[in-house]
């Protein structure tokens, strides 16, 4: 399956489809894969993927929208001549249970401009807000919902 | 040229020029923002929006080939590393002991002390 | 034209690059702009078509050598000492030596002359016969890895025995320093 | 099109590089590189279809994994021995 997926990945960046680069790539896929199998009995680190992919490319296109508006924001403030920044570190609790989710909600937050993770902790992130207004709250628990959504759906 | 061939040319150029306006405000903003946790915001602006406009005006401008596939992969590779490298700088900022300042009337929350699993990356993170 | 244009943006960055890392003080100041100067350096190679020498230097430059470099401070120190002599004499030996190199160049063909030893020699060959004897689509590969074969190998061989060596120094100076650590623990202790 | 393009990325360059001479602190710096090595991807990239051979991506997508661990790399360090030697670090978690 993951070396399928690297094949492909092969054919697709090289886009020569002669048999002696074939082979090289077969080749190469087979090497990467027997170091990637020793590499895992070594450390048994596994991710296992649990995530609705029609939710996920949803909450993509919600998550543009939401990087369009924010950078809208932050632009107003880095052009403005005063420069109205006001600076905040707060918690932001989340509610997803994978790693992989709290990821996607970590990385979400430092993808729309203005808003930064900082240190992750139990069961809170810090993030460090530029322009801080009290309904960024509310904005970040409503991105956490949409997160954890797209993640409790699946169960695959 | 058709209409569609018309309509998608107007939208790679509004991509690529919004996006190179973006790419030069985020810079601004790395230059003329008060302090560090103030900038990383500035170039998150670079990495988010300029990122996302100029790969779809690339991508439209390449029209359906192994070029578009390479750029969508750049895309992802950078939409998923972007925030993280971010988030990696602001962190390592935090942990030594620096915090950001804040504005009138709001407080900072402070981080919570290294938890020991943490102690042992430290420990393992040195050795290297 | 506007690749000249681009080219001498791009040539301006990479001096003012050096000459700030010459200055600087702060060795991890240092190592950033080392960062910035070898990507600066990769994308003028790239603009120069030498896409090749692009990839080598992203992957050494801005990649294996930071970390490299990182590694060697965490071993020594963060500043640089303030040199005790004074700079005159380096510069003079500098001075002479860049305007030689000058002066050389300016016997060169010009860049991109077609009739330059580089492309009357044997590359027309290359360019003609590595398509249908190799079969590999980029020519310096071919003639790297088939043609100079042996001596590819041998470079290879080099520059593997230059890590190990390397790797052998940094990993015993480790180990000895851990044994000096204890041993002031251990004193500490028994002060204490 | 992609001449604006490749101007504004020169432009930016030009004002991480002033960021990233002028410091102050090393975690601006840091910050400078690593929008530059995105700046640099995307510059690979516009360059490619301004001179009409699109071919070069590879090259861009090499930099933006070189520079993802680079900056990883560093911060590691960073966090790792800034806080002081790991003797001193094993002093703190006790």
């Amino acid at each position: 399956m993951t070396l399928a997926g690297l094949f492909a990945l092969w054919l697709l960046m090289s886009g020569l489809f002669k048999p002696l680069l074939i082979g090289f790539g077969l080749a190469s896929v087979l090497v990467v894969g027997w170091i990637t199998s020793r590499m895992d009995a070594q450390d048994g680190d596994h991710l296992d993927i649990r995530l609705s992919p029609l939710r996920l490319a949803g909450y993509l296109l919600w998550l543009l929208a939401e990087i369009a508006r924010a950078n809208w924001s932050v632009m107003r403030i880095i052009l403005s001549r005063r420069m109205p920044v006001r600076q905040h570190l707060f918690r932001v609790p989340f509610s997803q249970k994978t790693d992989l989710g709290q990821v996607i909600f970590a990385n979400s937050i430092t993808l729309t401009p203005g808003t930064i993770t900082v240190e992750t902790e139990r069961d809170n992130f810090l993030v460090h807000a530029l322009g801080y207004d009290e309904n960024d709250d509310e904005a970040l628990a409503e991105m956490d919902r949409r997160v954890a959504q797209v993640e409790t759906a699946g169960g695959v | 040229m058709n209409a569609v061939d018309v309509f998608l040319e107007v939208l790679s150029w509004a991509l690529i020029v919004s996006g190179s306006v973006f790419v030069i405000i985020g810079s601004l903003g790395l230059w003329r923002l008060p302090d560090f946790w103030a900038r990383l915001h500035g170039a998150s602006v670079t990495e988010s929006a300029g990122v996302i406009l100029l790969i779809w005006g690339m991508c439209i401008q390449a029209g359906f080939t192994l070029i578009t596939v390479k750029l969508i992969i750049i895309g992802i590779f950078l939409f998923i590393t972007g925030p993280t490298a971010t988030h990696a700088v602001a962190n390592a900022a935090l942990v030594t002991g620096w915090r950001p300042s804040e504005a009138e009337g709001l407080t900072g929350a402070e981080p919570e002390p290294l938890r020991p699993e943490n102690e042992d990356d430290a420990l393992d993170g040195g050795e290297e | 034209m506007i690749e000249t244009a681009i080219n001498f943006a791009l040539f301006t960055m990479l001096v003012v690059t050096a000459i700030a890392a010459a200055r600087i003080r702060h060795l991890f100041a240092v190592v950033m702009l080392s960062g910035a100067f070898s990507l600066l350096s990769a994308l003028l190679l790239v603009t120069l078509d030498a896409v090749d020498v692009a990839f080598t230097e992203a992957a050494v430059g801005a990649g294996i050598s930071t970390v490299l470099m990182l590694g060697t401070l965490a071993l020594t120190s963060r500043r640089e000492k303030i040199p005790s002599h004074r700079p005159t004499i380096p510069l003079i030996v500098v001075l002479v030596t860049g305007a030689a190199i000058i002066y050389g160049t300016l016997d060169m063909p010009n860049f991109g002359s077609a009739n330059s030893p580089a492309q009357t020699g044997v590359a027309a060959e290359y360019i003609e016969r590595s398509p249908h004897e190799i079969g590999v689509p980029n020519i310096v590969t071919a003639i790297l890895a088939s043609y100079r074969g042996y001596d590819t190998l041998g470079e290879t061989g080099v520059v593997f025995t230059a890590g190990v060596g390397v790797l052998m120094l940094i990993s015993g100076l480790r180990t000895r320093r851990r044994r000096e650590d204890e041993e002031d623990d251990d004193e500490a202790e028994e002060a204490g | 099109m992609f001449l604006v393009a490749a101007v504004s990325l020169l432009v930016s360059m030009v004002i991480v590089l002033a960021r990233l001479f002028a410091g102050p602190t090393l975690y601006d710096r840091v910050l400078a590189v690593n929008s530059f090595g995105t700046l640099t991807v995307l510059f690979i990239g516009v360059l490619g279809f301004l001179t009409g051979r699109p071919d070069f991506l590879d090259i861009a997508l090499l930099y933006a994994l070189i520079n993802f661990v680079g900056t990883i790399a560093i911060l590691k360090f960073f966090r790792y021995r800034a806080i002081g030697d790991v003797s001193a670090s094993r002093e703190l978690g006790q």
